[in-house]
């Protein structure tokens, strides 16, 4: 068992956890933070558990606990601040860019950093973006929509 | 109350953002992996590595000494102490070998994947740490894997209790007694022997299936008093229900069974009743604690979603002038081990052969199918239920006689487009209503078809290959009781619940379980429409059998059709009633049909000063239910059931455009472009992300998804590195058009839609891509087609 | 998975079919082979502990012989436990033939995995079960043409007075190395594989 | 899944102290954990059950890209990074082709060079780019002894490198001559894929613009990353023309055994072989021409 901290959405969280606790299972299990999803075994291909490590989209569940130890995640509940949603999040909304919602956390986790990156995709780059995020309801055209419109928006200064 | 600006009608076919997406968008919603209570233990299944294999021993003595575990189930245990899934309410009313199977595998495993055991500890990881030591001692048995060998007289046996491994075989055509059938097939054959074209192919399907992003998951929790509740992912919960207690031995109204609100998508996956629920269920009434089990990813590619797999031989036959006059087909269905409940593996290949003559007036038809078992998973059902694989049949199968007799195969469907509806098919099936050539034309009006050929003709001579394919699809709207019970020995009726509180919210309760088709939004917008007041002073219950009307669950597209068409029955009978008491209270004498519901107020129209706002009469009529007109009484509540007299339908066409580069065989889909007769559309964005998701999903069957069996049984594809989902980077853009005829047969004039809309991509993928390399003549008559496999079949054709 | 190969061993055939039997010159050309133990005069058990890179295993494997002409054929039948990560199944055909002062070793073998092994197998296990043959029979070969009286001959004719290897080598049977090497090979296949 | 019970997790701040805990431990109980992106795959399938983890992420030194006499990159560096060197000339531009494409943002954001060559899984793409560039790999051991080896002798077989168990992957050294160009192409099932099959191509222009020097190598076969001599030797006096560049594709084909999997036959990967040969040199001729 090791002690950790790491600051999850602005709040400090003092854990012990045991070594091989996956950061998925630290982030949903012992924080109780379950937007973050699993819809993998092993493989990591799926990216329904992508939250940002210092800003920078990551898959939670390629991770341990313990290796996050002194960073800061940020998970889906920590986008919009108070009830103000992110224009990612407005446009995911006004676009219908989820259905079930499973895959949503995830999406937005890393379009958010990707957008800071490039903020005036092509619909090839966004397409490229989103290789680690598989979604099986929306067939990706909406998504793409909205990510689309989101940059414009964020652009504008939205 | 928020007021509706625009008139009552705007919500009907308005692209309102989702009721949902707000908590799903914040990370706030609650799935069932996300449900935790107290004390709640953690299960994980030990399953087969054989495919076929008796079980000798299963030791699970070490299992138990290992940390934190607080139990272990074996198959024995499950046998004796609860029933067989081979429970009436699970059971089609179609002749069948129904295998006999209970939570856990007894005596011997029939697939690689079959559950073994289950360890149950405090701790997750406890509890895989523990099935690593459940030690099981198999005694292998000769496989069966090919669904043709495995019908010879010395063919092992996957259940040694049946005479053979046949499990299903069925006549579609020709009338209910031998003597009919065999005059028709001699009609047929006198067709066949007169006809100018013949085409025969063997058109393969491999397995695959629909994948939702969220496995499954249960959670069972027991109180004495009372009994059993399960969270389960489930587009069912009232069969659901019925199954627990039946298998389980438990009264009845003792169980509640409650899909989550959030499901990670269903597709069909999570329709069948599953035995793992049974195992779940058992463990926890048997330790009195929640059990949960949440299924890995491995587990689920292993033992759920593998649906198509079949071989259709096809042939048709054709008039020079492209006449399509008959089709005759022996359709071989792999069903795997046929131990699903509800469906048995069967009934997709079942009804995939009754939907097989699509929306072609063919003068006769000959078909027929056997369902084959086999050590492989069962079939699951999968959007396009059973009708992938022979509509792939279907649609090459006729773009091959286009170009046999040298027509556009676009013409050629055009001229057999069943031209007016109602319609019976040639295996039965009823087109109650629609516009086949509308949508059709619709397509082709946008297609600029000759433009094409010149493009695809230039870009030849530059050698670059372009290609066109068509596809259309008849799909079920929603399925009648007609077909239902016969189907799956439940009814098809939709039920809803409506009820208005004192502050005048409306709250809808529905016995389906979506998982992601927007229920909440859709039907928001029709109660609003209805009631004239906004989609946000709704409520929308799903799934909960402890709170919702008896409902056959999310599937086969019932929600447009169906569950929407009682949602709206339901308001209606409470708008009469508000009218009613209202018409009373104003002291006029005036019809429903008189008032108009808008703005949030009930406005009489012959005199608008005479009006009362919608939450002031639903309060009058629930709280102060005093001077009532003779015979009413207070409440406002009602649940009303729909049924149309005749099973009803959607339809589709497809249009697509390719690019295949010789020396690789790559290909890219550069558009893909749809006609759509959906009905009356209550949200177009809805619908819209509907076929987007279906076509893609199609795509990725067609091109990247496959079960693969490798050949002593062993399933090779058990994870996203092998079983390759498409990415975004790999799919097109996708341009949905409407040709909607409204549907007569709803109160809304809505269609269910969605459900079948995989079905034609396969065919319009692969035509393109013929029609992309006509120089070469290649034809494709198996799928997934892949980069690799074109390639070697242009080689073949010397064109690299 | 199907190998088929001719080697070439420096050794006249009676000596290589003897040292085919012999469980103690086998264990040390088996690389990793912890034990070998005759459970009856034609079924074996052994433990091998592999290694491949970063990843590490230990394999118990059971094999069984039949259809044995000395000095001239033989086929054996293994099955490998792998615990939780599956199973490898072997069947193997051996025919030994005489090339001057040397013999040509022929071998097939037909192994196939399964469990989670299999599953993540993928296309290196032929290769890697190739190499490991290889690996094998280079040591066999080297053990095999040692002169009389150096270290392996003697741990040899040690061992033949202990029991297990021992009772197999006098029951003119044993060359269980098969089943296990191919198992291992599946295995290490399987390791190599993410 | 879950991986196995971990007794410890250690996160050493500088070289000697990551040695030092890995000499504490027998082979293979204490594993290094760079980005992890395979690592974490394999305890979680349990297929690596290690005792320790030593997580190599706060050793500063391990981590940057730098253009001195050469390249020199490393271990630590991770594929978003060198995705967007700017500092990575022509010469070793197939390093950014590849890290362009492994995996998905969320994997480049995490995986490391040096973890890909020290994990050389058999279809991965860095082992075969190093391997086609010619890097040089230094080593530290325990006693503070670096080493230097040569890609051609650093990758063994499938998960096997020359790396001991008690050796750390510092940094990669690549050579950046003038005239110099590289590129790296693969080809997956789906997008950004683990190769079916990938092609590096190094090629050195003389006066006269023709291959003076040319290394090759490729991805997604059987034997892991495999350098082919054959068609580099094919390659020399090329002025870039696709006959020529064919010419050698063919002589790669030849010299190369290719496999049938569930992805494609053994004949479409030669073919593979072939079209991506082609699309590898026209950049890599470019690239050295300065064109690109």
């Amino acid at each position: 068992m090791k002690t950790i901290r790491v600051t999850i959405n602005r709040e400090r969280y003092e854990e012990t956890v045991p070594e091989r606790m996956l950061l998925v299972d630290f982030i949903r299990e012992k924080c109780g933070l379950t937007g973050t999803h699993v819809a993998c075994t092993y493989e990591g291909v799926c990216g329904a558990c992508t939250v940002q490590l210092d800003g920078e989209a990551i898959k939670s569940c390629m991770m341990l606990a313990v290796q996050a130890d002194g960073h800061a995640v940020t998970t889906v509940e920590g986008l919009a601040s108070g009830t103000e949603l992110t224009p990612l999040q407005q446009a995911f909304k006004a676009h219908h860019g989820l259905q079930c919602g499973f895959c949503t956390p995830g999406i937005l986790m890393n379009m958010s950093e990707f957008l800071e990156k490039n903020p005036d995709p092509t619909d090839e780059e966004i397409r490229h973006g989103l290789v680690g995020n598989l979604c099986r309801c929306t067939g990706y055209v909406h998504i793409v929509d909205a990510v689309r419109a989101a940059a414009a928006q964020m652009r504008r200064g939205g | 109350m928020s007021a509706n600006p625009d008139n009552q009608k705007s919500w009907m076919g308005t692209r309102l953002p989702r009721k949902e997406d707000l908590r799903l968008i914040t990370g706030q919603g609650k799935y069932v992996a996300d449900i935790v209570l107290p004390g709640m233990l953690h299960a994980v299944f030990v399953r087969s590595d054989y495919a076929h294999a008796r079980l000798v021993s299963v030791d699970v003595s070490a299992a138990l000494e290992a940390p934190g575990v607080v139990a272990v189930i074996t198959g024995e245990e499950m046998k004796t102490q609860c029933r067989s899934l081979r429970q009436p309410v699970l059971l089609p009313n179609l002749p069948a070998k129904y295998p006999t199977y209970y939570g856990l595998a007894v005596d011997k495993v029939k697939f690689h994947g079959d559950p073994v055991a289950m360890v149950i500890a405090r701790d997750k990881y406890q509890a895989v740490d523990a099935a690593e030591l459940v030690v099981v001692d198999y005694e292998e048995l000769p496989v069966v894997l090919d669904p043709e060998a495995a019908l010879a007289p010395d063919s092992p046996r996957v259940h040694e209790e049946e005479a053979d491994n046949l499990m299903f075989e069925m006549t579609f055509t020709g009338g209910a007694t031998d003597e009919d059938r065999a005059k028709n097939a001699a009609e047929v054959e006198r067709i066949f022997q007169s006809a100018d074209v013949v085409v025969k192919e063997r058109f393969r399907v491999h397995r695959t299936g629909t994948t939702p992003m969220e496995t499954r998951g249960v959670l069972a929790d027991w109180s004495a008093s009372d009994g059993l509740t399960v969270y389960n992912t489930t587009q069912r919960p009232h069969i659901d229900r019925l199954a627990f207690a039946d298998i389980l031995d438990i009264p009845a109204e003792k169980v509640r069974v409650i899909a989550p609100r959030d499901m990670g998508g269903g597709f069909g996956l999570k329709a069948p009743f599953y035995r793992e629920s049974v195992v779940v269920a058992y463990a926890c009434r048997k330790l009195g604690r929640p059990v949960r089990w949440i299924e890995s990813r491995y587990e689920s590619l292993m033992n759920i979603g593998q649906e198509r797999g079949q071989i259709n031989t096809l042939e048709v036959a054709a008039s020079k002038e492209g006449k399509l006059l008959a089709l005759r087909n022996r359709g071989i269905a792999d069903v795997g081990t046929g131990q699903i409940g509800v469906y048995w593996g069967f009934v997709m290949p079942f009804l995939g052969a009754v939907e097989m003559p699509n929306a072609y007036t063919w003068e006769a038809g000959d078909t027929d199918l056997r369902v084959i078992f086999t050590n492989k998973a069962c079939l699951t059902p999968s959007r396009a239920f059973g009708h992938f694989p022979t509509r792939f049949a279907v649609e090459r199968a006729v773009d091959i006689v286009a170009r046999k007799i040298g027509m556009e195969p676009s013409d050629l469907r055009r001229r057999n487009l069943v031209p007016r509806l109602p319609y019976t098919s040639v295996t039965g099936e009823y087109y109650d209503s629609g516009d086949f050539l509308k949508v059709w034309d619709n397509l082709m009006s946008q297609v600029d078809l000759p433009g094409f050929r010149r493009e695809q003709a230039e870009a030849r001579a530059q050698g670059k290959y372009l290609g066109i394919g068509f596809g259309c699809g008849v799909e079920l709207s929603g399925v009648a009781s007609e077909l239902m019970v016969p189907m799956e020995n439940q009814p098809g009726y939709g039920a809803a619940t409506v009820r208005i509180d004192p502050r005048g919210k409306v709250f809808i309760m529905g016995g389906d379980a979506p998982g992601g088709q927007g229920h909440e939004t859709t039907i928001s917008q029709i109660v609003a429409a209805t009631f004239g007041i906004s989609p946000e002073d709704t409520i929308i219950t799903t799934g909960d059998t402890g709170t919702t009307p008896f409902g056959s669950g999310t599937i086969g597209a019932r929600m447009g059709s169906y569950f929407a068409s009682a949602v709206r029955k339901a308001c209606d009978e409470l708008r009469e009633k508000m009218t009613h008491v209202l018409a009373h209270d104003l002291g006029i004498r005036a019809t429903m049909e008189e008032f108009a519901f808008t703005d949030g107020e009930i406005v009489y129209q012959r005199d608008p000063s005479k009006r009362k706002g919608f939450r002031e009469i639903a309060e009058r009529i629930v709280m102060f239910p005093i001077n009532l007109p003779e015979g009413e009484v207070g409440g406002l509540e009602t649940t009303a059931f729909f049924e149309a007299a005749k099973p009803m339908i959607c339809f589709n066409a497809d249009a697509c455009v390719v690019e295949v580069e010789l020396a690789t065989g790559q290909f890219k889909v550069l558009r893909w472009l749809t006609s759509e007769d959906v009905g009356n559309v209550i949200n177009p964005m809805i619908v819209d992300g509907q076929m987007h998701g279906a076509i893609v999903q199609g795509l990725s069957n067609a091109i990247f998804e496959e079960f693969i069996y490798n050949d002593q049984g062993q399933q090779m594809t058990a994870d996203f590195e092998h079983y390759k989902l498409a990415t975004a980077a790999d799919m097109p853009d996708i341009k949905v058009t409407y040709a909607s005829t409204p549907c007569p047969h709803t109160p809304l004039g809505t269609r269910g839609i969605g459900e079948g809309r995989p079905s034609a991509v396969p065919g319009a993928l692969c035509n393109a891509l013929v029609d992309a390399l006509v120089p070469f003549g290649i034809e494709i008559t198996e799928l997934p087609i892949r980069p690799s496999v074109l390639w070697q079949k242009l080689k073949a054709a010397g064109a690299v | 998975m199907e190998l088929k190969d001719q080697i070439r061993i420096n050794a006249p055939r009676q000596r290589v079919f003897e040292a085919l039997n012999n469980p103690a010159i086998l264990k040390q050309a088996i690389p990793g082979c912890e034990s070998l133990e005759a459970t009856s005069p034609t079924d074996f058990t052994a433990v091998v502990a592999a290694r491949i890179g970063p990843l590490a295993a230990r394999f118990t494997g059971s094999v069984s012989l039949a259809d044995i002409e000395p000095p001239v054929r033989y086929t054996l039948s293994g099955e490998g436990k792998g615990g939780p990560a599956g199973f490898a199944k072997v069947k193997a055909a051996v025919e030994l033939e005489d090339d001057g002062q040397a013999t040509l070793l022929n071998y097939s073998v037909k192994a196939d995995i399964g469990g989670k092994l299999g599953q993540l197998g993928g296309s290196i296990v032929d290769r890697t079960a190739q190499k490991l043959a290889g690996e094998f029979f280079q040591q066999f070969d080297a053990l095999i043409t040692l002169p009389p009286g150096s270290e392996a001959d003697a741990a040899a004719t040690d061992e033949t007075s202990s029991d297990g290897p021992a009772r197999a080598a006098r029951a003119g049977i044993g060359p269980l190395w098969w089943g296990i090497a191919a198992a291992m090979a599946l295995l290490l296949a399987w390791l190599a594989l993410k | 899944m879950y991986p196995a019970n971990i007794e410890d997790y250690q996160r050493p701040a500088s070289l000697q102290e990551a040695v030092a805990i890995l000499r504490g431990y027998e082979p293979g109980d204490a594993i290094f954990m760079a980005g992890g992106q395979s690592v974490m795959q394999a305890m979680k399938s349990r297929m690596v059950r290690p005792r320790c983890v030593v997580d190599l992420q706060a050793i500063a030194e391990l981590k940057g890209i730098t253009v001195d006499e050469g390249l020199r990159i490393g271990a630590m560096t991770r594929y978003v990074e060198i995705a967007g060197a700017g500092e990575i000339s022509s010469a070793n531009a197939a390093l950014r082709d590849a890290a362009r494409h492994v995996g998905d943002r969320q994997v480049r954001n995490r995986g490391t060079i040096g973890g890909s060559c020290c994990w050389n899984y058999v279809a991965s793409c860095m082992p075969a780019v190093t391997l086609g560039l010619g890097a040089a790999f230094h080593l530290l051991d325990a006693q503070g002894k670096t080493r230097v080896v040569n890609a051609g002798d650093f990758f063994l077989g499938p998960l096997e490198t020359a790396r001991t168990d008690h050796e750390v992957l510092t940094h990669l050294v690549f050579d950046a001559a003038p005239r110099t160009g590289s590129a790296y192409r693969k080809w997956g099932l789906v997008t950004d894929a683990l190769p079916v099959v990938g092609v590096c191509m190094k090629v050195s222009l003389d006066a006269a613009g023709r291959c003076s020097a040319a290394r090759m190598s490729l991805s997604g076969l059987p034997a892991g990353a495999q350098r082919v001599q054959a068609g580099e030797k094919a390659l020399l006096g090329s002025d870039g023309s696709r006959e020529s560049v064919a010419r050698a594709m063919e002589a790669v084909v030849d010299a190369v055994e290719c496999h049938t999997d569930k992805w494609a036959d053994a004949n479409y990967r030669q073919q593979l072989i072939r079209t991506l040969g082609q699309e590898v040199a026209a950049t890599a001729f470019a690239r050295a021409r300065g064109e690109a």
